[in-house]
């Protein structure tokens, strides 16, 4: 095999951080290459480097023996190099023809690239309607999107970036079929993820990053997930304690619970229940896009639901708005840190009055005591082990760990009889994502009752009591944890909620 | 009353032209908006226009001069604004609005000298027979050339969005600048053209006023133009077809009011010259109940975009 | 090429320096602009900044401050509550006239009865008659979600084309002068006067209605729950639901709260210094306001600030037309740089100018 | 006293809005003119009415004006106002009724009687017999104008019929082109206006450009531009006369309180060149109605005239006086439509 790409000595600085510090290693042609690292690690950078969406400060790169140096993505595409990126680079107000169109050079007429991304995405596997709007789609077609628009180029290289966190199991099987495909038709692949196992299973090389510099090369065929994982941190993990777990009475119950949906692209929520007891971890899984935020609001507060919909400890709470459903006990964290669980601009002291105001005791007859935010600010960050100058800074500034951090030590503060917490480790590394698993449980310990709402299968499995998937709005019967597989999960996650019963396990029908 | 001496042939002609200046600045903010910019300050592109473009008018003694300076006087002021909300990331309604002010005061200051003045409008074309032809005569072919240029626009603008790759682009910015921008497309290059052509049809639209519909220059001549212009946008749903409607519509109702009220109808003058902006409102709400929340607004429409990377 | 760096946190220096470096800009740029008119530009300049403070006549001029700048100050102080929360009520000049008509036609209702009760009633009633103009935008928007930019400002040439007109030349006509337009002058009878308080100074109940409005405002915003929403809700609208804003209500409170204090700026007008309601009564400050609460970057005591700075631009600039000839017109470009070059130097509270080039934007 | 007399003007428009302002302005200049170096004048324009007004006026007293004119009726209450604090100084205020303090003249100018010229023209050139006024606000003012002009209109032409259309505004072409095109369209051939912008001359020239046979006549200027069509005459408003005696009479210390309504007799309403796309006879009849009311020998406004109503307003022969005139808020018998309010 001879190299397809070339980095030497890449190097990208922010200010505060240096991105990418002398990057080097080599892509093969028609190989999976690997690419590793914790959040932050720079893995982003570099493949926006290779884009030509990033201009390095120092570093050369070769394609196929030559000099390359893209100075804008349009000369990344002409060289051969596609990229699906982190977050969906996609417009939903257009159709998936023109989505396409915008990410290629020169594409044909729309009714010749309508009749090629028809042919090309059943050749693949990946079937797709070019005349839909793209913001009508499930995340799993939105993806096929991304991944077609880069086929249809005949990519040399072509680099995706955490692929498959949306996917179902089921999805993730046919993208690496379609994947393998493309390597065997000679194209190389640079392929990122958090997910080991998925790593081990397609990729032939892989390289791995810690704080901007590659600290070295992996077999991933060869090594096992955990050598990875402790490659990429640099330390030992250790995962939360078990604990006991004895569920008590009912805490909070959904009945029947339909929503439609917030905004044009939303998902409605049909029909959903379920009941929770205190000390009990209930894990919610499902792919992006399914419900998940349209629960939590439901859930928050933010949008009501019809009476008689949910109840907190025998207390019809479906009309309450977000402030009395605090005060009685029920409190939430949001997937989206910026923007939504915490004010961008805001410091951490006000970030923390946002919701503690009222149970830590911060109002006087509607006036805010700032000094008791500021204790509670300062109190959260001690805690959690927030790392920040202190409560004044604004919460933009903490890193996103950090500010997730801040963010579930603030509710968990709070006492709360039930917390619900949607993502709360996404995109938060795996010391991190440990100290906030165990906060949960020891809550739910302590007797409160926990949801957890999470893409992250592993992290369910881990955590919770019960688990029920979340498809298109719709919420399945929970089933016991214990009991689950992957498989199974995938399974779920897909739509296929009537196993009840099929194996024989017992499922608790709430 | 004697609603009989309004001629329909006659009111269809002069609404035309009076929903000529709002239908250019419309359209230009139309095309702002797909960008994902919302440009308040219409109005003070306008009235710049306007006045350049009567300016340039009285010292070339050119209709057409005329315009090309108003549809370059709306630019640069447009380009100002530009300037502040995609380079120095100000707030575009703070911004649009402050725009809207000095346009008022600058273009009071260099008109000084011009009002009063009168100014060698433009001609409306003569095509022999066939604007002699009942009814389509006047109504279709009895127009001064900018009414047939602004209809134009509208189908440029039009063709530009739905056929050509630029349109896709610029539509694409609108939606969704991030993603946009990771594809490599331009974001802040690509708005500040369309705050520029927006500016220009402002202008433009300006100057029919001071060249053609008045025809001469006076303070604050425009006089709430551009904020019916801003209306018919959202009321339009952002569809270069449903603007020169809601144009047309607003034209007519300018045009409708005097009618009647030169007819002697017995409806109160004072809500007759309010009609206009009653029924704007009336619009706004009914529009409000077709297109649910939000419509089909760009979504991106108003937001700060800064490419950190 | 300059770039721009997001700063971690908003520089408290620049967001206190940057009014300061915009209204140097502004003198500079506005020096050149008054010397491209041929005129003195440090004559131009003493004429508007110096004279109405300092000068000959300050006596006079002190006061006028005053009164030009209370119902700029009151107006501005209630749009900078709607504006921190993304609620543009940009209408406030319609509510300004039709709390004056509305408090003048409640007060006229009692003509020629001098119980003390008329002015307290007008009071409450200039404020009402905001409160309700501002509320037709609050609950279209609320309701039907239509855009409260277009209908507040639709409603202003309502009020003024209908509502006004009418009323000066129909419906409050002063009966005694058969066929001239106006209201009876309000100023001159005892009941519904607007008097100075403390002659001299031009403080009238306006102008304390003004300091109130910061004071409360003020608190409002720093210490209490509903200012902290306002906030919240400007700073990231999501985060503002999540902590249990009610979006409607908060639309309903801005609005009605710069309503009702824009109509009281109009009635203190019409029964203070304008005297009477004439089909010219609309007087700008609604828009004016704009700037000023701008100007005073939403903050009750910038606005007090930038009142007083707008007001000597007024008087000032007054001054300078009659005594150098400058065109009123210059006043106005003059105070459009200003809001232009605030708006510009405000980039350096959340950003770092560097120079050299990034990423390709 | 070696001291040149500081004369004051406050202005409600630009000075180059070419009407209103503008022929004020022009009576500044004659002063200066008529009194060279004895005179200094200082103007402030655009001076809105209400509180601002006041301002403005104080400042120039302030300042050592001996004598300020101020040049709307909005100014009525800031003048008398400021003239209670000013006892010294002479204030005019034009087109007002309010004379508080011994110090505060007014003036006006019978602007009714151009009308009549206007509209004897106007009943003549009619083909159509429908004549437009464009009113500004129902006023008095505008009322006296609207049944002058019908009246001889009539006169001379007992088929014609009056539309008038309210702009709301003094000064807004925009508004006043629309209106003259709306007029227009409905066959209206002759406008007078009562607005002071040259829009709608602008509107009936595009008129005649397009086939049209259009007439207007200029308001409170010449509007000489659009001689001799569509603009066949006009009513120009010239206050020099007044401004030079006032001032004269300042600098004398002749100086009293008067309240003054002239007219054409006194050069205050002047009728602009009539152009030849006015038939001699027409010509010649409105120059004899013109010398007879420079003479006093004819009032417009002479019995019998029917209120709209049809009940009696003047009987056979009768005048009516000052006080009537300046609260006028009726039409007279033949005029359709009703007065706003
Ligand atoms: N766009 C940006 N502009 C300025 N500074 C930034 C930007 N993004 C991140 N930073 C700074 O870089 C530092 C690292 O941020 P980042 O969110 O990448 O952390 P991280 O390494 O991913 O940590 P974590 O694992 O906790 O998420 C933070 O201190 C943050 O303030
Ligand atoms: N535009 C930017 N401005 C400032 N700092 C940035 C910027 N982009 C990235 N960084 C910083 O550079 C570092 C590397 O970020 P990068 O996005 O490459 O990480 P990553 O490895 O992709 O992380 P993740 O796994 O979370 O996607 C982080 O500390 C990040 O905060
Ligand atoms: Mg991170
Ligand atoms: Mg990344």
């Amino acid at each position: 095999m001879t190299a397809l790409l070339e980095l030497r000595g890449l190097t990208k600085a922010y200010p505060g951080v240096v991105a990418n510090d002398g990057v080097s290693f080599t892509v093969e042609k028609g190989g999976v290459h690997a690419l590793l690292g914790e959040n932050g690690a720079g893995k982003s950078t570099l493949v926006k480097t290779i884009y030509g969406l990033v201009r390095p400060d120092a570093g050369t790169m070769r394609l196929d023996g030559q000099p390359y140096a893209p100075a804008e993505p349009r000369a990344a595409r002409a060289a051969g190099v596609a990229m699906v990126f982190q977050h969906f680079s996609l417009f939903d107000a257009l159709s998936v023809a023109e989505n396409v169109a915008l990410g290629m050079e020169n594409p044909p007429g729309l009714r010749d690239l309508s009749r090629r991304i028809r042919e090309v995405s059943d050749a693949y596997g990946l079937p797709l309607d070019p005349l839909r709007r793209v913001g009508d789609l499930s995340a799993g077609e939105r993806q096929r999107v991304e991944i077609v628009r880069c086929l249809l180029q005949d990519p040399r290289l072509l680099i995706m970036d955490e692929p498959t966190s949306v996917l179902t199991p089921q999805e993730v099987e046919i993208l690496f079929a379609t994947l393998r495909q493309l390597s065997q038709e000679g194209a190389s692949i640079l392929y990122i993820s958090h997910k080991l196992e998925e790593i081990r299973t397609l990729c032939d090389a892989a390289t791995v990053l810690r704080g901007g510099k590659v600290v070295g090369d992996a077999d991933p065929r060869q090594a096992t997930a955990s050598e990875l994982a402790e490659q990429m941190v640099g330390a030992k993990l250790t995962a939360p304690r078990a604990r006991a777990h004895e569920p008590g009475a009912a805490m909070l119950t959904m009945k029947a619970l339909s929503m439609p949906p917030a905004s044009q692209f939303g998902t409605p929520l049909h029909d959903l229940s379920f009941e929770l007891r205190a000390g009990e971890v209930l894990g919610i899984g499902g792919v992006a896009g399914n419900g998940q935020d349209e629960l939590l609001a439901a859930l928050s507060g933010e949008r009501p639901s019809a009476a008689g919909t949910l109840w907190l400890e025998g207390r019809d709470i479906s009309r309450l708005r977000p402030t009395p459903r605090r005060a009685a006990g029920l409190l939430t964290a949001p997937e989206e840190r910026l923007g939504h669980a915490a004010a961008p601009d805001m410091s951490l002291t006000e970030n923390a009055a946002m919701t503690g105001a009222a149970r830590r005791g911060m109002l006087r007859h509607g006036f805010l005591d700032w000094g008791r935010a500021r204790a509670f600010a300062t109190d959260i960050i001690g805690a959690f082990d927030v790392r920040t100058p202190g409560p004044h800074v604004a919460a933009r500034a903490l890193s996103g760990g950090n500010l997730q951090k801040f963010v579930i030590g603030r509710e968990v503060l709070q006492d709360p009889r039930v917390l619900v917490v949607n993502q709360p480790t996404w995109g938060v590394d795996a010391a991190a994502a440990n100290a906030i698993r165990q906060a949960l449980l020891d809550l739910a310990a302590d007797g409160a009752g926990v949801i957890v709402i999470s893409q992250d299968l592993d992290e369910l499995l881990e955590v919770s009591d019960r688990f029920a998937a979340l498809n298109a709005g719709r919420l399945g019967a929970p089933v016991p944890a214990a009991t689950l597989t992957m498989e199974r999960i995938g399974l779920m996650l897909g739509g296929a909620h009537d196993l009840k019963g099929s194996r024989g396990e017992d499922v608790a029908h709430v | 009353m004697d609603l009989s001496s309004i001629s329909p042939t006659l009111l269809i002609a002069s609404l035309m032209v009076a929903a000529t200046p709002i239908l250019l600045a419309a359209i230009g903010e139309m095309v702002v908006e797909k960008s994902g910019v919302l440009n308040l300050g219409v109005e003070g592109m306008m009235i710049m226009g306007a006045v350049t473009g009567f300016i340039a008018a009285i010292e070339t003694g050119s209709p057409w001069a005329g315009f090309l300076a108003a549809a370059a006087g709306g630019a640069v002021v447009a380009l100002l604004f530009g300037f502040l909300t995609q380079v120095l990331l100000s707030n575009q309604v703070a911004t649009g609005l402050a725009l809207t002010l000095f346009g008022l005061g600058v273009s009071s200051l260099i008109g000084q000298g011009y009002v009063g003045i009168k100014a060698n409008g433009l001609r409306r074309i003569d095509l022999g027979w066939l604007t002699d032809l009942p009814f389509v005569g006047r109504v279709i072919f009895g127009h001064d050339p900018m009414v047939y240029l602004s209809l134009l626009l509208v189908a440029l603008v039009w063709g530009f969005l739905k056929y050509t790759r630029a349109g896709l682009i610029l539509r694409a910015v609108g939606e969704s600048h991030d993603a946009a921008h990771a594809l490599g497309y331009h974001v802040r290059r690509v708005r500040l053209m369309a705050i520029a052509f927006g500016g220009a049809c402002a202008g433009l639209g300006g100057a029919y006023l001071s060249l053609v519909r008045v025809p001469q220059w006076t303070d604050g001549m425009t006089a709430g133009a551009g904020w019916i212009a801003l209306a018919i946008v959202v009321f339009a749903s952002w569809r270069a077809g449903r603007v020169l409607v809601g144009a047309y519509l607003f034209g007519g109702i300018t045009v409708l009011q005097l009618n009647l009220q030169t007819a002697g109808a017995k409806v109160s003058v004072e809500l007759l010259s309010a009609a206009p902006y009653l029924v704007t409102i009336l619009v706004l709400v009914l529009i409000s109940f077709r297109a649910g929340r939000g419509g089909d607004a760009p979504a991106d429409l108003a937001r700060p975009f800064h490419a950190s990377g | 090429m300059i770039r721009l760096e997001r700063r971690p946190t908003p520089s408290r220096f620049w967001s206190a320096a940057a009014p300061i470096l915009a209204v140097a800009l502004t003198l500079v740029v506005g020096a050149l602009m008054f010397a491209a008119l041929g005129k003195d530009p440090f004559e131009a300049l003493r004429a508007i900044f110096w004279d109405p403070v300092f000068g000959e006549f300050a006596f006079y001029f002190r006061g006028q401050l005053l009164v030009k700048a209370g119902p700029l100050i009151l107006i501005a102080v209630g749009l900078a509550l709607g504006f921190r929360a993304g609620i543009w009520n940009i209408g406030a000049e319609g509510q300004y006239i039709v709390g004056a008509l509305a408090g003048a036609a409640a007060g006229l209702a009692f003509y020629p009865s001098d119980s003390w009760l008329i002015f307290p009633l007008m009071v409450a009633c200039g404020a009402l008659g905001g409160f309700l103009w501002a509320m037709i935008p609050a609950l279209l928007k609320v309701t039907l979600g239509v855009n409260e930019i277009l209908v507040s400002l639709m409603l202003v040439y309502v009020a003024e084309r209908s509502l006004l007109a009418s009323a000066a030349v129909g419906w409050l006509r002063n009966p005694d002068t058969v066929g001239f337009p106006g209201s009876r002058n309000l100023s001159r009878w005892e009941a519904s006067a607007n008097p100075e308080l403390i002659a001299g100074t031009g403080a009238h109940w306006g102008v304390a209605a003004a300091l109130i409005a910061v004071i409360f405002a003020h608190v409002l915003l720093t210490r209490h729950l509903t200012g902290f929403h306002i906030r919240l809700t400007g700073a990231a609208p999501r985060a503002a639901r999540f902590a249990g804003v009610v979006p409607g209500r908060l639309v309903i409170f801005c609005m009605g709260f710069s309503g009702a204090l824009a109509g009281l700026a109009g009635l203190f007008e019409a029964t203070g210094p304008a005297g009477q309601i004439s089909i010219d009564f609309a007087s700008g400050y609604g828009f004016t306001a704009i700037i000023v609460a701008f100007l005073g970057r939403l903050n009750p005591l910038g606005i007090v600030a930038a009142g007083l700075l707008m007001a000597v631009t007024y008087v000032g600039g007054d001054n300078a037309a009659t005594n150098l000839g400058l065109p009123a017109a210059a006043i106005s470009a003059f105070q459009g740089m200003l809001l232009f070059f605030l708006l510009a130097v405000d980039v350096l509270t959340n950003f770092r100018l560097r120079a050299g080039k990034g990423v390709t934007a | 006293q070696d001291d040149p007399v500081k004369v004051g003007f406050i202005y409600v428009g630009p000075v180059g809005d070419g009407g209103w302002t503008y022929q004020h302005d022009q009576g500044r200049l004659a002063v200066e003119e008529e009194f060279g170096d004895k005179v200094e004048t200082v103007y402030q324009e655009s001076v809105p009415e209400g509180a601002d007004a006041e301002r403005a006026i104080t400042q120039m007293a302030l300042q050592g004006a001996d004598i300020i004119f101020t040049t709307s009726f909005g100014f009525m209450e800031a003048t008398n106002a400021v003239a209670a604090k000013f006892p010294d100084v002479k204030f005019e205020h034009a087109t007002g009724f309010m004379r508080e303090h011994p110090n505060v003249s007014t003036y006006d100018a019978r602007f009714y009687e151009g009308r009549a010229v206007l509209g004897t023209i106007a009943g003549h050139l009619t083909e159509t017999n429908k004549i437009g006024y464009i009113g500004s606000f129902p006023i008095p003012e505008n009322i006296q104008g609207i049944n002058a002009a019908y009246l001889h209109a009539r006169k001379v032409n007992p088929e014609v019929e009056m539309v008038v259309t309210w702009a709301y505004t003094w000064f807004d072409p925009a508004k006043e082109a629309d209106a003259a095109r709306a007029m227009i369209d409905q066959g209206v051939d002759v406008i007078l206006q009562h607005t002071d912008s040259t829009a709608p001359q602008a509107a009936a020239q595009e008129a005649n450009e397009n086939g049209g046979r259009v007439f207007t006549f200029g308001q409170a200027s010449d509007m000489e531009a659009f001689k001799p069509l569509p603009r066949v005459a006009s009513i120009i408003d010239n206050w020099a006369p007044y401004y030079i005696e006032r001032v004269g009479a300042v600098m004398d210390g002749t100086w009293e309180q008067q309240a003054t309504w002239a007219g054409i007799a006194g050069g205050e309403v002047e009728i602009g060149e009539i152009t030849d796309a006015v038939p001699a006879d027409v010509k010649a009849e409105a120059e004899e109605l013109i010398a007879a009311m420079a003479d006093g020998n004819y009032h417009p406004f002479t019995g019998p005239i029917n209120k709209q109503d049809g009940s009696v307003w003047l009987e056979e022969g009768e005048t009516p006086d000052d006080g009537e005139l300046a609260s006028m808020d009726f039409y007279v018998e033949g005029i359709s439509g009703g007065i706003p309010n």
